[in-house]
């Protein structure tokens, strides 16, 4: 089991019914990002029409950023990235309004 | 009434000495910096209203305005550099008479055209920094494209709602661009833009004076090749005002456009080979 | 124009309608809010040049502005509500005709005095929150002790270099004021304005957008009595722009002014038995 | 022997050489604020006039704030507070431009 901290940013809060942080308990062994994405997918996100906002052909949607503790998820490894207990993981769409 | 000897005159001096005597700023030099300096801001909405204004007073030396869009009431809640006797008017224009009263020292030059891959080499030509305050996907692409090919720093910024982004790309040809950070566009139904999602005022202000804030830095060589982190802040105005800084990727040797192989070209930009429209989808994103 | 039925004009609703389709401004409830605040700015300098557009854009019913400097050419490189037409001109008279342009539905009053516990009173009286844009630590006493007593919440930041500060006072008569912070003054000579000190614009502006903001969250009652926390925000401009949130103690029984045995009260205050001069050193603080 | 970070903000870093953030081994045992202010006194400041500025009737010169871990030190005991590795602590004067 691993708790993580979950963060919809940018607006993305809307497919997972306005709550902006969430801490979760995610029952996985050696859970990866990947299990965390999957876990939002499955059991966060309420409207499944939602899912397509969140993940495009398996992977996080394009303009959404990722961060593993506030560092860009490329330079952690992604969706291999192993989770630890406190980690902080950010999502947030990219704003376009000026 | 300038030379080499006075570089500025006694006006000069009277009018920045409060800036000049921060240390950060380096004095006489940092001042010169700035009044030599040509920065380019796109889009005179939300963002722009609040940059322009301390671009100005701080003494920079060519400030150029890109905006086609005039000025409405439901505008004049966040883009405070206009106002209702301005109604009907380019917003340019509407900003350079506010820009010359308030520093008669400062040349403002404006376009009122849209960008677009045919006018951008050309009216970006000349420029030292860029700064992004548009609002749609399609022409941060295309500022970006633009600047690396003509090797401009860009300060890129945006927001809605109660929040906002801010990066520094394509540091001196060495950080990120636009497209390391995106290489594939959002689809067209995913972006909001604040012609319908609403946004607070002071919101989005408050990332035009970041903006403001970052390019006097950029200026005054604060940032340097060996110090420079790539980076994405994210402000939040509600529930509690926070700015966080996130650490972000290094420049994609795969980039299309500033990578080892880019095929994002100026040739290729200005021929329309790149199609920005189709890009990034048929939808009709209008500038706020 | 307007009553029960049909609480705004048509103007006005196009004019609000951004930020009233944003979700945690509660719409036109939440308008209606802002209509009916009347908010008082001490201080039309560094922090109110920005704070007060995004006040009236937003539409505050009616807003106060008390400063009896004058605007000089030295301040317009960061108070850039004025302008190089202005030099000479009465801050506040400045400022509030370009809020008057901006937007002709705020009711904008003007004090051309110095704040002094002989007339605090009768200028704050009738007032829903006072904004503290001043830059003396005398005035911030005066400021929060006379609040105090009117149970006003106050919106106090501060400014200087390339740094700011912000906190929320006597929030709602049950968070703690200036002098629980401050229980006892400054060593006169330790204090520097921005006089001598020197600052760069777009760092104060910064800090004033974030008043602005502060003041939409109280007037929109995004902050209660069960969820505020007290709090002093710290704004870095150089070399990373950052703002830190920092948790403060709470009201404090032993206060002198918003304590359990007050001595400040309003007839200390008004009869001078409370010499703000003699406490705070006599150095000629001036306001910038 | 603790490990903390001591910021000199607002200003107040003109004691330190402007240096605004000091990585500090303390060699005390049960080391508290207090021990850490008379470093700072004793070993960081290194114009003895400039210790006025810092110090005032041998507690914080009134007008500096002092945090702890981004927190009040009126709520964590103020010079008795005991030290942990990794704190943060935070002097910063109060400023009054406008
Ligand atoms: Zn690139
Ligand atoms: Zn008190």
């Amino acid at each position: 089991m691993v708790k993580v901290k979950v963060e919809f940013l940018g607006g993305l809060d809307v497919v997972v019914n306005k709550v902006r942080v969430h801490d979760i308990n995610l029952m996985v062994d050696n859970a990866t990002l990947r299990d965390l994405v999957n876990y939002i997918c499955n059991d966060m996100i309420t409207n499944p029409n939602d899912i397509e906002v969140f993940i495009e052909d398996e992977s996080i949607r394009p303009g959404i950023i990722t961060l593993i503790n506030d560092t860009d998820w490329e330079l952690e490894g992604e969706m291999e990235y192993e989770l630890e207990d406190g980690d902080v993981i950010s999502f947030t769409s990219t704003l376009h309004g000026g | 009434k300038s030379n080499d000897e006075y570089p500025m005159s006694l006006e000069e001096y009277r009018r920045y000495g409060r800036q000049m005597i921060v240390e950060s700023t380096g004095g006489v030099k940092g001042q010169l910096k700035l009044k030599n300096s040509k920065v380019l801001v796109i889009g005179a909405g939300g963002l722009g209203s609040p940059c322009l204004p301390y671009l100005a007073g701080a003494g920079i030396g060519q400030i150029g305005i890109v905006d086609n869009d005039i000025v409405e009431t439901s505008n004049l809640h966040r883009q405070t550099i206009h106002d209702s006797t301005k109604v009907g008017m380019l917003k340019c224009e509407s900003a350079k008479q506010v820009l010359n009263k308030l520093n008669p020292h400062v040349n403002i030059i404006t376009y009122p055209v849209r960008l677009s891959y045919s006018n951008a080499f050309d009216i970006f030509e000349g420029y030292d920094y860029v700064l992004d305050c548009t609002d749609t996907p399609l022409t941060r692409y295309l500022v970006s494209d633009v600047a690396v090919n003509l090797g401009l720093t860009v300060v890129s910024a945006s927001g809605l709602g109660t929040e906002g982004q801010l990066s520094v790309l394509n540091f001196k040809n060495v950080g990120p661009c636009y497209r390391c950070f995106y290489p594939t566009p959002p689809p067209p139904n995913s972006v909001s833009s604040c012609q319908e999602g609403g946004v607070i005022g002071p919101c989005i202000g408050l990332v035009g004076v970041l903006m403001a804030v970052e390019t006097i830095k950029l200026i005054l060589d604060v940032y340097t090749v060996k110090n420079f982190q790539p980076f994405l802040m994210l402000y939040s105005g509600f529930p509690q005002q926070s700015l966080r800084t996130f650490k972000m990727r290094g420049r994609k040797a795969n980039c299309k456009c500033c990578g080892d192989e880019p095929t994002i070209t100026q040739n290729a930009i200005e021929s329309g080979e790149i199609n920005y429209e189709l890009f990034c989808g048929s939808r009709n994103y209008n500038v706020c």
